[in-house]
C-alpha cells in the first residue's frame, strides 16, 4: 500500500516537472517561431509559484472554491488509471484496476466539475467559455471513440497495460498496426490538448479567457497547474495506446515528446476555428476516415 | 538568461532569518512573472505592442499579458485618462488580485501632459490610485516602457511595491478624490466588498 | 471536401524560424543609439541662454516656467531677465517648438530618453542647472 | 423554453476590441442579436483645444487624434491652413510630405496585419508585422526626430530635410519588407483556417456602403474604385504611378486582400519618391517668426486625405485672428464604427466580433477625438 | 458638355431660394440657405444630383453674430463634388429637423453635435448621451464655455514644485532699472 502511494506521489511529480519541463520548450519554441528570444524555460514554474503567492483570490461561495479542486482531483484520478511504464512495478498507480473505459469516463469529470464552479461564478464569459467547451467536447469525443474501438476491437482487450504489452515491436505499435485509428486519433488529440486551430474554448480575443476569466491567484494556480498535468496524461495515454508504450522514463520523454512537438507546431501554425466551424471538421474528414476503417475492420473480421 | 543576477545574489547573502529569505523568494517570485493587463487606455498603448513583441520581447523578463484583471498583476495606464475611462480603470484595478501593481505611461498621467486644458481628463492620476512606477516620455519608446518594467521589479524585490495596501489604507483619501470628477455617479464602494457575498479572499 | 495542402504547407513553412536566431534587440545588454535628431530630453547651454522666455510663450502646454537659478553663478552676461526655463515633464509632449523657437539655440532636445521615477512629483527639471534624476529610486539613461 | 439573453460588455477592457471603446451586446448563445457602441473613452476635446492655440501651438497637438497613423492629421491640417492662408508650398516639401504620408500607411497596415492575425489567435502575426514596422518607425525617428508623433509635416512645409543618406536606408527597408511579403501571405492570408474564417463574414453590400460613407479599403472591397490620392490627388499623387486594388466580396477577406495589395502600392509609390525626390534644400515657405503674427483669414474649406483606413475630412473655419475657429475633424471609424457596426454585427457570432472590428479599422480615438 | 461645379449651383438656384453661394476652390462650393429650405436641398442633392453620401456635418459657433453655422457637406462619387449647404440657427435652444431620412450616418454626426453645441434634432433616433458621461451644465463646444475654468473646478493640477515662476518682461524691467541705477550710482 505505501508503495502504491509513493508511486502515485511520484507520477504526480513527474507529469508536473515533465509538463512544466515541456510548455517551457513550447513558449520558448513559440517565441523562436515569433522570432525573438523568448522566457526562460523555467517561467512557467515561476509563474505557477507566482500565482500561489497572490495574497487575494476572488471566492464566490463553496461551489466555486471546488471547481479547480474537481477539476486537479479528476485530473490526478486519471493519472493513476494510466500506467506510465511498461514491464515495471514503477509508475503503475491503479492502472490494474481500471481499464480504458473508466478512463474515458474519468477523464470528462474535471472539466465538468469546472463547469459547476464557472456556473457559480455568473461571468457570462466563462459561462460562454463552457458551453463552447462543452459543445467542442462533442466534436472531439466522436472521433476518439471510434479510433479507441478500433484499437480495442484489435487487440482485444479493454485494459490499457495489455494494449501496451501486445506492442512489443517497433510493427507492432498500434500507430503502424492500425494506422487509420492512430490519424483519426491525432485529430481529438490536437483538440484535446486545446491547441489552435481547436482552441475556441478560452480564446482571449473573444471570450476573455473562457472558462478561467474569474480564477485568479491560487485557483489559477491550480488550474495552471492541472492543465500541465493533464496534458502529461493525455500524452502518455497516447504513447501508451499507440507508441508502444515506455520501459523507463527517459523512453517515455522521448516518445511523449515527439507527440507533444506534433501539438507545438500545429498549434503554432494555425488560427483558431470558430466553435461549429471546429465541430464540423471533426465530424467530417477524422468521422469519414474513422467510419471507413470501422467498415474494413469489420469486413476482414 | 541570468535570472539570479548578481545583484539577487548579493541580497540574498544579506539575509539573516529564515523568515526573511521566504519573504525575500516569494517577492523574487513576483517580480519575474508579471502579468500585465490589456488595457489600452491612451495614446501610450500604440508602444505597448513593440514591447512584448519581438523587436523588444519583454517575455524575456516574465512580462507576459494577462486578458482579465482577475489574473494580472500590473495595469499599465498608457496616457491620459478620460473621466468616463477612469471610471473602468478603478473598476477594473478594484477587481485585480493582491499584490497589483500600477505602472503610469507618460506626461499625461503626471499633470495633465498637453491636454491639462481638456475638460475631459484627468490631471493627476495618483490621486485617484495608487501609482508605483511612473516613465516620462510622450510617449515612452519601448526602452523607456522596460526600464519602467525594471524599476517595477526592483520595488517588487525591495518589498515596497504595496500600492495595493496603501489603496486600501487610504481608501477614504482615495474615495473622496474619486468623488470630486464623479460626484453622486460614483462606483460603489471597493468593488469586491459588494460584488462578492463571502467577503472576497479566505 | 477539399483539402487545400499548399496552404497548410505555406502555413507550416512559417514554422522555419524554429531554428533561426531571433531578431530581438536585447535591450538592458545591447543598447541601440538614437539617431541624430531625435527628440529626447532638454538639455539647456546656460552660457547661451539669454533669458527671453520665447520658449515659455510658444509652448501652449505651460510646460515651461521661467524661473530665477539657485545661484547667480549660472546666469551668463547677455542673459536680460536672469531667468531660466524650468520644465515640467508632467506636461511636456516633446514637440520641439521651444527649440525651434530659440534665438540663440542654447536650448537643445537631447538623445536621452529613460527616465523612470516612483513618485510622481519628481518630473519637474531645470536643464543646465541639475541633472535630471539623481535622487534614489529613479532610472535614468 | 424562454429564450435567454444574456447582455455583456465587449470592452473597453477586453483583448478582442480594437482600441479603447466598447460594444454592448446582446447574445442568444453565440449569436449576437443587438449590439450597441458606445464611445467617448478617449474624448479629450481637441476642437475645444484647437480653439485655445494659435495655428502653430495647434498643428503639434492634430497628430494625437489618430494614434496609428498620425501624418494624415498633420497633413490635413496642414493643407488647411494652408488653403486659408493662401500659402505656397515649396515642391520639395511636398515630395517630403507624400513620402511621410506613404510611410505612414506602410506602417498602419502592418498594425492591421497584425491586429487581424490577433484576433484570431494566430500569434505569429502580431509579432512579425509589428517587429517590422518598427523598422518604419527607426526611419521615421531619423527623419523626424520621433517613433510614434512625428509632427513633422507643417503648416508651410516640413520641418526637416532629409538626413545623409536616408533614402538608401529607406529603399533597403522596402526590399527586406518587399521579400517578407511571401512569407506573411503564406502565414495568414493563405492559411486555409483563415480562409476558412474570414470569407463571408462581415460583408457590406455596396448600396450601404455608397450610403454611409463607407470610405477606403472597406468600401474598395465593395468593388468601388474611390480614393481620394485618384480622385483628388493632393500633394504630389498626381505625379505618381499606382493603381487602386478593388475586390467585390465585401467581406473580412476582400478587405484583407485589399490592404495587402495596398502594401505593394504603397512600396512602389515610395520606390518611385526615392527616385524623383528633387535635391534642392528649401523646405519651408516664408512666415512670420513670431507665431501669433500668423493670421488666418475668415472663410472655411474641406481639405480631405486617404489615410490607410480611408478618408479623413477636417472642416476648418477661420476668423481673421492668429486661431482657428473651429477645426472639425471627421476621422474614417466614425462612419463605420457606430451605426454601421452596429447593424453588421447583428446576426453574426460573438466569436466574428474582433475580426470584424479589426478588419474595418475601427479606431476610435478618430471617432470622438 | 462637362459638368462643372458652377452649372450645379446655377440649377440648385434654380429650384431653390439660395441666400448666397460661392466656390471655394475645385470641386467645393458653398451654399446659404434657410432652414426650411434645407431638407429640400439635400434631397434634391441625393435624388437628383446624386449625391451618395454626407461627409460630416460641419458647426462653428460665431457668437458675436449670436448664431451657429451648420454645414451639411454632400459628396459625390461621380463628379468628385461636395456641396456645402449651410444654414445658420440661433445659438440657444434652436432645434433643426433631422436629415437621418435622407442619409442614415447623420444620425451620429447630429448626436455629435446635440451633445457639443445642444442643438437639438426632433426625430433623430439615437439622440443620446455619446462622448461624455454625466455631462451637466453648458456644452463643452461653445464659445463661451471656459475649459480653463472648468478644469480648475473639477480638476487639479499639479502645482508642486512648480512654483516661483517669474513674468519675463517684469523681471527683465526690474534688471534694467537695476543697472540704471547702479549706472547712475557709478556716474554719481
Amino acid at each position: 500500500m505505501l508503495f502504491t502511494i509513493f508511486n502515485s506521489l511520484l507520477a504526480v511529480l513527474l507529469t508536473y516537472s515533465m509538463g512544466m519541463l515541456y510548455y517551457g520548450f513550447y513558449r520558448i519554441g513559440n517565441a523562436r517561431i515569433h522570432r525573438r528570444v523568448g522566457p526562460p524555460l523555467w517561467q512557467n514554474v515561476i509563474d505557477n509559484i507566482k500565482l500561489f503567492a497572490k495574497r487575494e483570490a476572488p471566492g464566490h461561495g463553496i461551489m466555486f472554491h471546488l471547481g479547480p479542486v474537481i477539476m486537479t482531483a479528476g485530473t490526478i484520478t486519471s493519472m493513476l488509471f494510466v500506467p506510465f511504464l511498461k514491464d515495471s512495478a514503477w509508475l503503475q498507480g491503479f492502472s490494474s484496476y481500471g481499464n480504458l473505459i473508466l478512463l474515458i469516463y474519468l477523464m470528462v469529470v474535471g472539466p465538468l466539475g469546472n463547469a459547476l464552479a464557472v456556473g457559480v461564478s455568473g461571468v457570462p464569459f466563462g459561462v460562454m467559455g463552457v458551453t463552447r467547451g462543452l459543445t467542442r467536447l462533442i466534436g472531439l469525443e466522436v472521433p476518439f471513440f471510434l479510433s479507441v474501438a478500433l484499437l480495442m476491437s484489435g487487440s482485444g482487450t479493454i485494459s490499457i497495460s495489455e494494449i501496451m504489452m501486445a506492442q512489443d515491436s517497433f510493427s507492432n505499435w498500434n500507430m503502424m498496426a492500425h494506422p487509420a485509428a492512430f490519424i483519426v486519433s491525432l485529430f481529438s488529440f490536437v483538440g484535446m490538448m486545446g491547441a489552435s486551430p481547436f482552441d475556441v474554448v478560452g480564446a482571449p480575443v473573444e471570450v476573455y479567457s473562457g472558462p478561467q476569466a474569474e480564477f485568479g491567484g491560487k485557483y489559477l494556480g491550480f488550474l495552471a497547474a492541472q492543465r500541465v498535468m493533464f496534458s502529461m496524461v493525455k500524452l502518455i495515454l497516447w504513447v501508451d495506446l499507440f507508441l508502444g508504450g515506455a520501459t523507463n522514463v527517459f523512453i517515455l520523454m522521448a516518445k511523449s515528446f515527439a507527440l507533444f512537438f506534433f501539438y507545438f507546431i500545429v498549434g503554432a501554425a494555425f488560427p483558431r476555428f470558430k466553435t461549429e466551424q471546429a465541430v464540423d471538421f471533426m465530424l467530417k474528414l477524422p468521422l469519414i476516415i474513422g467510419i471507413g476503417a470501422v467498415l474494413v475492420r469489420f469486413w476482414s473480421l | 538568461m541570468d535570472n539570479l543576477n548578481k545583484k539577487d545574489k548579493a541580497q540574498l547573502k544579506e539575509l539573516k532569518s529564515p523568515m526573511a529569505v521566504v519573504d525575500w523568494a516569494v517577492n523574487w517570485f513576483r517580480k519575474q512573472s508579471i502579468f500585465m493587463l490589456a488595457y489600452g487606455t491612451g495614446c501610450g498603448a500604440i508602444e505597448i505592442p513593440p514591447t512584448v513583441t519581438a523587436r523588444y520581447d519583454a517575455e524575456r523578463f516574465g512580462v507576459r499579458g494577462a486578458a482579465t484583471p482577475r489574473q494580472a498583476d500590473v495595469i499599465v495606464l498608457s496616457g491620459y485618462l478620460a473621466v468616463k475611462t477612469l471610471k473602468r480603470v478603478i473598476r477594473t484595478y478594484e477587481q485585480m488580485q493582491e499584490p497589483k501593481y500600477v505602472i503610469a505611461l507618460g506626461s499625461c498621467p503626471i499633470n495633465g501632459g498637453m491636454y491639462w486644458d481638456s475638460y475631459n481628463t484627468i490631471k493627476q492620476l495618483d490621486r485617484y490610485l495608487p501609482v508605483d512606477v511612473t516613465v516620462a516620455g510622450c510617449m515612452p519608446r519601448p526602452e523607456a516602457v522596460l526600464e519602467g518594467f525594471m524599476a517595477l521589479k526592483d520595488k517588487i524585490q525591495r518589498g515596497e511595491a504595496e500600492g495595493a495596501r496603501d489603496y486600501r489604507d487610504n481608501i477614504e483619501k482615495y474615495k473622496n478624490n474619486q468623488k470630486e470628477i464623479f460626484g453622486d455617479k460614483m462606483l460603489p464602494g471597493y468593488t469586491c466588498d459588494w460584488y462578492f457575498s463571502d467577503g472576497g479572499s479566505f | 471536401m477539399k483539402i487545400d495542402i499548399k496552404g497548410i504547407w505555406g502555413a507550416l513553412s512559417s514554422l522555419k524560424y524554429l531554428f533561426q536566431p531571433p531578431g530581438t534587440l536585447r535591450y538592458p545588454d545591447v543598447k541601440k543609439e538614437a539617431a541624430d535628431g531625435y527628440r529626447g530630453f532638454h538639455d539647456n547651454d546656460l552660457s547661451k541662454c539669454i533669458g527671453c522666455g520665447m520658449c515659455e510663450d510658444i509652448c501652449m502646454n505651460l510646460a515651461i516656467d521661467m524661473v530665477k537659478p539657485k545661484s547667480e553663478a549660472y546666469l551668463n552676461a547677455k542673459n536680460g531677465s536672469g531667468l531660466i526655463p524650468r520644465l515640467d515633464y508632467g506636461r511636456c509632449c516633446w514637440c520641439s517648438l521651444c527649440t525651434d523657437v530659440c534665438p540663440v539655440n542654447s536650448l537643445k532636445l537631447t538623445k536621452n530618453y529613460v527616465y523612470v521615477s516612483e513618485d510622481m512629483n519628481r518630473f519637474i527639471y531645470t536643464p543646465g542647472e541639475e541633472k535630471l534624476g539623481k535622487r534614489e529610486k529613479e532610472t535614468v539613461k | 423554453m424562454a429564450q435567454d439573453i444574456i447582455t455583456i460588455f465587449h470592452g473597453p477592457q477586453h483583448p478582442g476590441i480594437t482600441g479603447n471603446m466598447s460594444v454592448e451586446l446582446d447574445l442568444l448563445g453565440e449569436t449576437i442579436k443587438r449590439a450597441e457602441t458606445h464611445v467617448g473613452y478617449l474624448h479629450r476635446g481637441f476642437e475645444k483645444m484647437i480653439e485655445r492655440r494659435t495655428v502653430l501651438q495647434a498643428f503639434t497637438i492634430v497628430c494625437r487624434i489618430c494614434v496609428p497613423e498620425p501624418d494624415p492629421n498633420e497633413e490635413n491640417f496642414a493643407r488647411g491652413v494652408e488653403e486659408l492662408m493662401g500659402l505656397e508650398v515649396p515642391e520639395k516639401a511636398k515630395w517630403l510630405r507624400t513620402m511621410v504620408l506613404e510611410m505612414a500607411r506602410l506602417q498602419a497596415q502592418m498594425l492591421w496585419f497584425a491586429g487581424q492575425g490577433g484576433s484570431l489567435g494566430h500569434y505569429i502575426s502580431p509579432q512579425w508585422a509589428v517587429a517590422d514596422r518598427d523598422l518604419i518607425l527607426d526611419l521615421f525617428e531619423e527623419l523626424t526626430g520621433g517613433r510614434v508623433y512625428h509632427m513633422y509635416i507643417t503648416p508651410g512645409g516640413v520641418r526637416r530635410d532629409l538626413p545623409e543618406g536616408f533614402l538608401g536606408r529607406l529603399g533597403h527597408f522596402l526590399d527586406y519588407l518587399e521579400s517578407r511579403l511571401p512569407e506573411y501571405d503564406n502565414m495568414l492570408l493563405r492559411n486555409p483556417v483563415f480562409l476558412e474564417r474570414a470569407r463571408g463574414v462581415g460583408i457590406i453590400d455596396p448600396a450601404t456602403a455608397r450610403e454611409y460613407g463607407v470610405v477606403g479599403p472597406n468600401l474598395r472591397a465593395c468593388g468601388f474604385m474611390n480614393d481620394i490620392r485618384k480622385d483628388e490627388p493632393y500633394e504630389m499623387y498626381g505625379e505618381v504611378d499606382f493603381i487602386v486594388p478593388t475586390e467585390t466580396s465585401g467581406d473580412v477577406y476582400g478587405r484583407a486582400m485589399v490592404r495587402r495589395a495596398e502594401i505593394e502600392q504603397s512600396i512602389s509609390i515610395l520606390r518611385q519618391i526615392i527616385r524623383r525626390m528633387p535635391a534642392e534644400k528649401e523646405i519651408m515657405a516664408v512666415l512670420p517668426k513670431n507665431h501669433r503674427k500668423w493670421e488666418v483669414p475668415k472663410g472655411d474649406t474641406l481639405v480631405k486625405t486617404e489615410s490607410a483606413r480611408g478618408e479623413y475630412s477636417y472642416y476648418m473655419v477661420g476668423d481673421g485672428t492668429d486661431k482657428l475657429r473651429r477645426v472639425q475633424v471627421k476621422g474614417p471609424s466614425a462612419v463605420h464604427a457606430i451605426t454601421l457596426l452596429e447593424e453588421m454585427l447583428v446576426d453574426s457570432q460573438l466569436s466574428d466580433v474582433a475580426m470584424i472590428m479589426n478588419s474595418l479599422g475601427t479606431n476610435p480615438p478618430e471617432i470622438e477625438r | 458638355m462637362t459638368e462643372t461645379i458652377d452649372n450645379l449651383l446655377e440649377r440648385i438656384g434654380r429650384n431653390f431660394q439660395i441666400t448666397g453661394q460661392e466656390v471655394k476652390k475645385a470641386g467645393l462650393a458653398a451654399l446659404h440657405c434657410s432652414q426650411e429650405q434645407l431638407h429640400g436641398v439635400l434631397i434634391y442633392l441625393k435624388e437628383v444630383e446624386k449625391f451618395d453620401t454626407l461627409t460630416m456635418i460641419g458647426c462653428a459657433d460665431w457668437i458675436e453674430d449670436d448664431y451657429f453655422e451648420l454645414s451639411y457637406m454632400a459628396y459625390s462619387f461621380t463628379t468628385f463634388f461636395t456641396v456645402m449647404v449651410k444654414i445658420r440657427v440661433s445659438r440657444d435652444g434652436s432645434s433643426v429637423p433631422t436629415v437621418e431620412g435622407i442619409w442614415r450616418q447623420a444620425r451620429t454626426f447630429e448626436r455629435e453635435i446635440h451633445e457639443m453645441f445642444g442643438v437639438d434634432f426632433p426625430g433623430n433616433t439615437r439622440l443620446k448621451e455619446f462622448f461624455l458621461e454625466n455631462w451637466q451644465g453648458m456644452p463643452p463646444m461653445k464659445r463661451d464655455f471656459d475649459t480653463v475654468q472648468f478644469v480648475k473646478d473639477h480638476y487639479k493640477l499639479r502645482e508642486e514644485g512648480r512654483e516661483g515662476a517669474c513674468n519675463v518682461s517684469v523681471e527683465r524691467k526690474k534688471r534694467i532699472d537695476a543697472k540704471k541705477l547702479e549706472l547712475k550710482k557709478e556716474g554719481e
